[in-house]
């Protein structure tokens, strides 16, 4: 009956100190709950800088300026040849135009102050009407013209307004004559359609995407034209036919820790091998797209076997049963029950391979690239390296067009992250 | 159908007990009485619930996602099922063991003082080492691992493993014992010293213990009742349930006709 | 290859990428690639060949070396034009958020040689705040983003603020010439002094970021930044268009860029990009190159310069 | 263009000479019934393989010999004079022959002659090719066809081939190790050549910009790789301090604690932030963290530098969180449940149980999982290139700013192709240490993780 | 030992057959002789190498890893491991029915045409229609699913599943069907049916089925060949090794003394 008395003891103990253990647990299920909101946390506070930061980026200030078609600057013999009509200096027209409504004395600072207001983009418009019809020389009209970005960064409530601030990117006889504008409703937001088609460029208001994606496009399609037969053929080989052996060890071995060097390293490669020894082209998306294929291989060997081994070993027995040459058991069973498992991780490689930086600022892929690349010969940028360049740039505005292309980057990159889960839900099969 | 036995003297009582997994039903309407002191063996054919009456009493069910259990379970009088009733504290007075042995990967000695540790049973560390050594003695363990008590439970042998993990029990003081199929992962021979030990518990403890072979419920239970697809068929005397089952499925069952 | 290649200063990479825009957005070629190497090294890879794979213009923010003028012939570079394209002031810039620095040349010299006079004798710098060098200055570390040796600025550096205040020093007169010019030329090592190569955008982000620190970088970041930083006055005088433009501002100097002759024809458009450069619209005193803070030459140097990259004069050591 | 047109010709060939072998297989077996190796099908792809595998391989020789020769053509074929300029000014001239020939106007007629002459070699150059690839394709095809008959043992042939394919691709990834190793040798190697190799290990030293020509004085050029190490680790290990709780503790949540509802969020979101590429992160340290982090020393009274490693470390940290959330979920529901019922059947509590029980028997495992996130922020480029600084400093103040071996690694090789001064090489030789390290910490994880994977199965 | 029948009548005969996996011998020196048109049970404790044995006539054991087989084998007097015989020819001779179902994750039409398909049996679509219609009424499975032959094989039940198998390996014409415990995962009733179906497939195919049940050797075989520890104990017609066994061994194991 001893133990009757010790079992007595041991429920009055177990009382006593329960209410301490239940804090304790208390305190631990709150610690992981708060690990998980601030890690989530993280996230929104990113995502939130980005979008606060970003959204503006895809809207653009425009000023309407009546400007003149002036024979005399455009073509003051009258020849009307393409050439002279090229070379004109419709700078020096959009100055005018604006000039006769904001500024009637001619100083020079003031129309320095004046020109710092508009983009070049203004005097590019002219001349491409004027190209197009040459009809145009010698009227007037009133044009909406793509502001300076710094005009932008004011008007958008980016840089301070009031006279005399700290931080100011106008001066105050600028920011008189932005109230001017904003008075006579000449001035106006609209939609940036030149950051989604424009290639990149110095003056942040010129400044597009498109190039970039362009030349992301160009990079991946080469990237999974390389690693995906590569990938599959590799997993089928030692998935299915490789007899376990020191030579498939060592391949395991090799992919296991390629699928670990750091991307950087891959870059050096990239620069001592594929530049240097095969001298591709310095920034072009062959020689990116290139390193890429490297670096994701592993991750579709990796998956593409992981979807193999989840085929269960009876469907390739019953195959074999009725007579089918193991190639036969491949190519008809085992493929395609693997093939959305594979899908899905060569789309993870690819979205990998989309947010890649270190390796392409390796191969040369920071040069400063206006063209959008026609071929995957052209140099070109890619979307990170963009986002990198655009991050390093010292004007106020590309802070926003770095935070929009970030966005376009994350959108892209969430659409492959959702194909990828869409195509495991879908094809998923538990044997 | 059931013998009862007198409420009084049952350490743990079942009344209309039901158990749920999501849709599926496991048991069925079980009302049935463990005595104090004895060894009660569960049987029955495979998935007829045996585990899930035993997981019941120690609530080990709470931790599966979508079990419910209505009906009303009592431990000395007092529902286990109660909200009032703390199940850590309740735990601590049904010890358990499982199929598999399953030491934790610490030292045998962390093994046994875990129970202790957790529940502040030792005020020091003489009065700790008493209660392993005590409860390892008990486990009738003590002279094969008094030598290395430091060195991993998870490196003794599967046998040895099993009563260490009574042990372990023990050593938390419990009044009543479940067991999982105890024995089914031994040997014949580590099976009987379990069997052994089981025995001489009885004395101390109230034993509940689930058990495939019916030769062993034979051997170590007083009592014996007999689950059939999540109902409570036969229960009685061990002796009587094996020589003289009134149920026909039992009998069936004993013959080997099924199962 | 049919699209020019441009490397070389940073300086000059503003104005050079802004050229290219505007030559290639008239759509009869392509627009250049331009990279900012610094001076030095875009040097090096414009006179590592003729050919393909080799840069067709390089920019620099100071003259050609001769001993680059012999690595270019060597290896086989030998018909280059030289276009001066304006002029350009080095300032020591700050965040305006910082505190405010009004400097001589002596100071940045004591601050930013690696080895420095005390107490008559040369020892390793031993300025850790910038009122250890003059009461003063402000009582902060001394913490200075320079351009690495590739840089024609940092060339400009040496020799138009740590040799003349080099020359200075009594101490350092006896001294031999190589010792001496090791002596005035070599920057510190100890962290003070971070070097900055290729890309002079990274100064005006550690600068901004830093308001402590002080920026060596050129009048058009300063031009262009306005917002965000300011400069120290140097010897007294303020780094303005007109200062420098002027020459009153002491570290001033002309702005280059080189022309590989041998390319004219092989990669088409370089003449013509030669002629948008040296155009009125572009370099000219309301060029879109003032714009970005290039100080344009005189009107009579713009001419003759101008003349002379159309024609593609030899250049003349 | 053209190659395109041609690539696509070969292949209509080769899917006719499909076809037709196909055809012949069932003429075959029309003839003798039953008595076909393989199916038809097969015969068919012997015939296609035979009629596409010569011509294509023919027709990369050919891309890849094609410019070189025709160069060699028309060199041949310039003037005198012009022929005997150094290489280089010839290199220049095919250049401008070339442009010509693509329609560059050229004021020079020996190039307008030699454009033209270039453009008929092209021309015949590729008529040349289109027809020794098609007369290739077209051979092959009818002698394949030809030896169509009911014992041809198609289907294995075939197979092999493929298989031959199959193994050829597997061979790919040895290749790339073995191009990252040479790479890195080679190039370290002329760079040890420049710089002794114990300096370089164990110099406290890092100022690499050394002067760019002789009459200039630049940095003493001193390549001592400790500084970037200890910077390196400073930053991942302020790296670690963030992402290991926050990892393993969210793990622990979702596998021990969370509803599936929460689970079903919490998942996917870390998923994401897994997803997002560094560079990202890198902006994100820059515009908003490394001011905070400022403004709070700021407000504590602390000096933090702009570039300070915390920021860096902290941001990189955050970056960490999915990887070390992931591979610990992973280990900790591989410990058997059975473990966890015997701490509850003892009586503890959840967080006893996991801190007690489950966390020491999924320790080997976490221990992988973190050495692995480790050799991840070691490798990690993008987050130091931006947040962190550039100058080598020996400290250990997560205040102060230091540099990394990878941002140095780009700075020194970013615009500069200069292979011959030891600053461009030390990117190499710092390459094949990081290459080394990481290497070493992923040979240890996985074999962490793998043995103690099989613990339990 | 073993009851040779005359060489020319035996379809399948092995001789001096040793199997190793790896280190491990899983058959010693089988003698065994598998006469045509009967089905021939194999039985034998758990591991004894039944599957093994079967496994050899198809040459299955060239996909393990390290299976190495030596002695004769025989199909109708030509070695089935002869260098020149080709393994996929000879699989279109001897059908297998393994023991969970294992249909391909394609429709019952294409389940069954599969191998009709790979081995080019049929010249048109309407001879593989018959084929395959065929081969579903041999297997008695046409009734039940000819009115949706394109739904997915792997939506049948259990038994219609082994079933399909069944016509699927039927489809390719074999002479010989293996059968590795084909009713293991079935319920009685499907079992009774596939049993049924196997005696009637007896008639066109020579038949060799593995199996632990003795009272399904008993329903379905003439010929019993009794394994033990990888050796071939006892074989024999099925009515006399079960009423009178030979060997001590057989007996033991029929009696349900061990097993
Ligand atoms: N976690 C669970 N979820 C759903 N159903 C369960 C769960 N555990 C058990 N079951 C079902 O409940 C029924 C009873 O299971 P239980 O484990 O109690 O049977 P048992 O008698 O212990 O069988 P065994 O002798 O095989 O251990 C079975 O049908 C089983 O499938
Ligand atoms: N792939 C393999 N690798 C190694 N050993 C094997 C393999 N397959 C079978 N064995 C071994 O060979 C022996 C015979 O196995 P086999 O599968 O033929 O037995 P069996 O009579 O079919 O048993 P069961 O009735 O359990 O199916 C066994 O000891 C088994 O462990
Ligand atoms: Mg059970
Ligand atoms: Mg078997
Ligand atoms: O203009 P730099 O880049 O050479 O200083």
């Amino acid at each position: 009956m001893a133990e009757i008395t010790v079992a007595a003891r041991t429920a009055e103990t177990v009382a006593a100190r329960l209410g301490r253990r239940y804090a304790a647990e208390r305190r631990f299920r709150i610690l992981g709950l708060a690990s998980i909101l601030i890690s989530a946390g993280f996230l929104v506070l990113l995502l939130g800088t980005v979008v606060a930061k970003g959204w503006t980026g895809f809207l653009q200030t425009q000023i309407a300026v009546e400007v003149s078609f002036d024979a005399e600057v455009i073509d003051p013999d009258g020849t009307r040849a393409p050439d002279v009509l090229d070379a004109a200096d419709y700078p020096a027209l959009v100055r005018n135009g604006l000039a006769a409504r904001l500024v009637p004395d001619g100083d020079r600072s003031a129309r320095r102050d004046l020109s710092a207001l508009v983009s070049t983009m203004g005097a590019e418009q002219m001349r491409r009407m004027v190209a197009a019809d040459p009809k145009v020389i010698g009227t007037r009209t009133t044009l909406w013209l793509t502001a300076s970005d710094k005009l932008d960064m004011v008007y958008k409530g980016q840089a301070p307004r009031e006279v005399g601030a700290a931080g100011n990117v106008l001066n105050d006889r600028q920011l008189g004559w932005l109230a001017q504008l904003e008075q006579a409703g000449q001035i106006r937001k609209a939609f940036n359609l030149q950051f989604f088609t424009g290639g990149d460029s110095r003056a942040p208001e010129q400044a597009g995407i498109w190039g970039a994606v362009v030349g992301s496009f160009f990079s991946l399609a080469v990237t999974l034209l390389i690693s995906f037969p590569l990938g599959v053929a590799t997993a089928v080989y030692l998935e299915e036919f490789a007899a376990k052996n020191r030579w498939t060890d060592l391949i395991e071995v090799n992919i296991n820790n390629l699928a670990a060097v750091p991307s950087v390293v891959f870059g050096l490669l990239g620069l001592a091998v594929f530049l240097n020894v095969f001298h591709l082209p310095r920034s072009s998306p062959v020689a990116g797209g290139l390193v890429l294929a490297l670096i994701c291989l592993p991750t579709i060997i990796i998956a593409g076997r992981a979807a193999l081994k989840a085929v269960p070993p009876s469907i390739r027995q019953a195959a074999a049963g009725l007579g089918a040459s193991p190639l036969q058991i491949v190519a008809h069973h085992v493929l395609p029950l693997a093939m959305p498992g594979m899908l899905t991780g060569t789309i993870l490689g690819m979205a990998r391979a989309l947010g890649e930086t270190a390796p392409l600022l390796m191969i040369g892929m920071v040069a400063f690239i206006v063209d959008i690349p026609k071929s995957p010969l052209d140099p070109s940028a890619v979307l990170p390296v963009q986002i990198y360049l655009w991050a390093g740039s010292s004007e106020r505005a590309f802070v926003e067009k770095t935070s929009a292309a970030i966005m376009v980057l994350l959108l892209f990159l969430v659409a492959m992250n959702m194909a990828a889960i869409w195509l495991r839900n879908k094809f998923e099969r538990r044997w | 159908m059931n013998q009862f036995i007198p409420r009084g003297t049952s350490k743990i009582s079942a009344r209309g007990l039901n158990v749920h997994y999501g849709e599926k039903q496991a048991l069925h309407d079980i009302d049935l009485d463990i005595p104090a002191g004895e060894v009660t063996a569960l049987i029955g054919p495979s998935g007829c619930g045996k585990s899930t009456f035993l997981r019941c009493i120690n609530r080990m069910n709470d931790m599966v996602d979508g079990a419910k259990v209505t009906g009303s379970l009592t431990l000395d009088g007092s529902d286990v099922y109660d909200r009032s009733l703390d199940v850590v504290q309740l735990r601590a007075r049904v010890g358990m063991v499982f199929q598999k042995p399953n030491p934790f990967p610490k030292s045998i000695y962390d093994n046994v003082a875990y129970g202790p540790r957790i529940h502040g049973l030792a005020r020091d560390q003489a009065e700790l080492d008493e209660i392993v050594m005590n409860s390892l003695e008990k486990a009738g363990l003590l002279a094969e691992v008094e030598s290395r008590l430091s060195e991993s439970g998870t490196g003794l042998s599967g046998g040895q493993q099993q009563r260490l993990c009574i042990a372990r029990a023990i050593a938390v003081a419990p009044e009543v014992i479940l067991m999982d199929e105890p024995c089914s992962a031994l040997d014949p021979i580590a099976t009987a010293k379990v069997e052994e030990l089981i025995d001489e518990l009885r004395d101390n403890y109230t034993i509940v213990i689930v058990t495939h072979s019916m030769q062993q419920a034979a051997r170590v239970s007083q009592r014996t009742a007999f689950f059939h697809l999540g109902k409570l068929i036969e229960v009685g005397g061990t002796e009587e349930i094996f020589t003289n089952p009134k149920e026909p499925l039992t009998q069936g069952y004993i013959t080997g006709r099924f199962g | 290859r049919d699209q020019i290649r441009i490397v070389g200063s940073s300086t000059v990479y503003p104005f050079s990428t802004a050229v290219a825009e505007a030559f290639g957005k008239a759509g009869k070629f392509k627009t250049p690639v331009v990279e900012s190497t610094g001076t030095g090294g875009g040097m090096r890879l414009f006179c590592s060949g003729v050919g393909e794979s080799f840069p067709d213009i390089t920019n620099a923010s100071r003259r050609i070396e001769p001993s680059e003028v012999e690595f270019c012939t060597k290896n086989g570079v030998t018909g280059i034009t030289e276009v001066v394209i304006g002029y350009d002031g080095i300032v020591f810039m700050n965040s305006k958020a910082g505190p405010d620095f009004t400097l001589t040349r002596e100071q940045m010299y004591k601050a930013t040689a690696k080895d420095v006079p005390v107490g008559g004798k040369l020892v390793p710098n031993p300025y850790k705040n910038w009122s250890d060098i003059d009461p003063s200055l402000p009582k902060e570390p001394i913490l200075v983003y320079g351009p690495a040796p590739n840089h024609g600025t940092r060339d400009a550096y040496v020799e138009l603020v740590l040799d003349p205040a080099c020359a200075k020093q009594p101490e350092l007169k006896d001294m031999e010439k190589a010792a001496k010019k090791k002596a005035c030329q070599t920057v510190r090592e100890d962290g003070a002094w971070v070097e900055v190569s290729e890309n002079y955008t990274v100064i005006q982000q550690k600068i901004t970021s830093n308001p402590a620190a002080l920026g060596v970088i050129t009048f058009s970041y300063l031009d262009q930044n306005r917002d965000k930083v300011k400069a120290a006055p140097v010897d007294g005088v303020v780094a303005t268009y007109d200062a420098i433009a002027s020459n009153k501002y002491p570290v001033s100097r002309p702005l280059f860029f080189y022309v590989k002759k041998q390319h004219v024809g092989m990669v088409p458009g370089v003449k013509e990009y030669v002629t948008e450069f040296t155009s009125d619209k572009a370099w000219g005193k309301e060029g879109y190159l003032a714009d970005k803070g290039l100080i344009a030459s005189p009107d009579a140097i713009r001419k003759e310069q101008a003349n002379n990259a159309r024609t593609l004069g030899e250049l003349k050591m | 263009m053209q190659t395109v047109t041609l690539a696509a010709i070969l292949l209509l060939i080769s899917t006719l000479a499909f076809q037709l072998g196909r055809k012949r297989a069932f003429a075959v077996a029309s003839d003798h019934p039953g008595t076909l190796h393989s199916l038809p099908g097969y015969y068919g792809w012997w015939v296609a393989l035979w009629c596409g595998l010569p011509a294509f391989a023919i027709l990369a020789l050919w891309l890849v010999f094609e410019p070189s020769l025709i160069r060699a053509l028309v060199i041949a074929d310039l003037p005198e004079a012009l022929r005997a300029l150094p290489a280089e000014r010839i290199d220049v001239i095919i250049n401008e022959v070339r442009n010509a020939a693509l329609g560059h106007a050229t004021a020079n007629p020996d190039f307008a002659a030699a454009a033209e002459h270039y453009n008929r070699l092209q021309q015949t150059g590729f008529a040349s090719a289109v027809a020794v690839t098609v007369a290739l394709a077209l051979a092959g095809a009818t002698f394949a066809y030809r030896r169509v008959h009911a014992e041809l043992r198609a289907r294995p042939r075939v197979e092999r081939t493929i298989t031959v394919f199959l193994v050829a691709s597997s061979t790919v990834a040895i290749f790339t190790t073995v191009g990252i190793v040479l790479s890195l040798l080679f190039e370290a190697l002329r760079f040890f050549h420049m710089v002794d190799f114990v300096d370089f290990l164990f110099g406290l030293n890092w100022s690499p910009q050394m002067s760019t020509r002789s009459d200039q004085v630049g940095s003493s050029g001193a390549f001592g790789m400790v500084p970037l190490l200890t910077g390196t680790m400073l930053i991942s290990a302020i790296s670690m301090v963030v992402a290991l709780p926050l990892g393993l503790f969210s793990a622990i949540y979702m596998s021990e604690y969370a509803q599936p509802r929460v689970r079903a969020i919490a998942k996917p979101a870390l998923e994401i932030l897994a997803g997002i590429p560094t560079v990202v992160f890198g902006f994100f340290a820059v515009v908003t963290v490394a001011p905070a982090i400022r403004a709070v020393g700021g407000a504590l009274g602390l000096n933090v530098a702009a570039e300070s490693a915390l920021a860096a470390g902290f941001v990189m940290g955050i970056t960490l969180i999915p990887l070390i959330s992931s591979l610990s979920d992973d280990v900790i529901t591989a410990v058997p449940q059975s473990l966890r019922e015997g701490a509850f059947g003892l009586g503890a509590t959840r967080s006893e149980t996991i801190v007690q029980v489950v966390l020491p028997a999924a320790l080997p495992g976490i221990v992988g999982g973190v050495l692995l996130a480790v050799s991840r922020a070691i490798g990690e480029t993008m987050i130091v290139v931006m947040a962190a600084g550039l100058s080598a400093k020996l400290t250990a103040n997560p205040l102060e700013a230091v540099t990394t071996v990878t941002v140095q690694i780009v700075t020194l090789l970013v615009g500069d192709t200069e292979f011959d001064s030891p600053k461009t090489l030390a990117a190499f030789a710092l390459g094949l240490m990081l290459f080394g390290i990481t290497l070493g910490l992923n040979v240890i994880a996985l074999h962490i993780v793998q043995k103690y994977r099989e613990k339990y199965d």
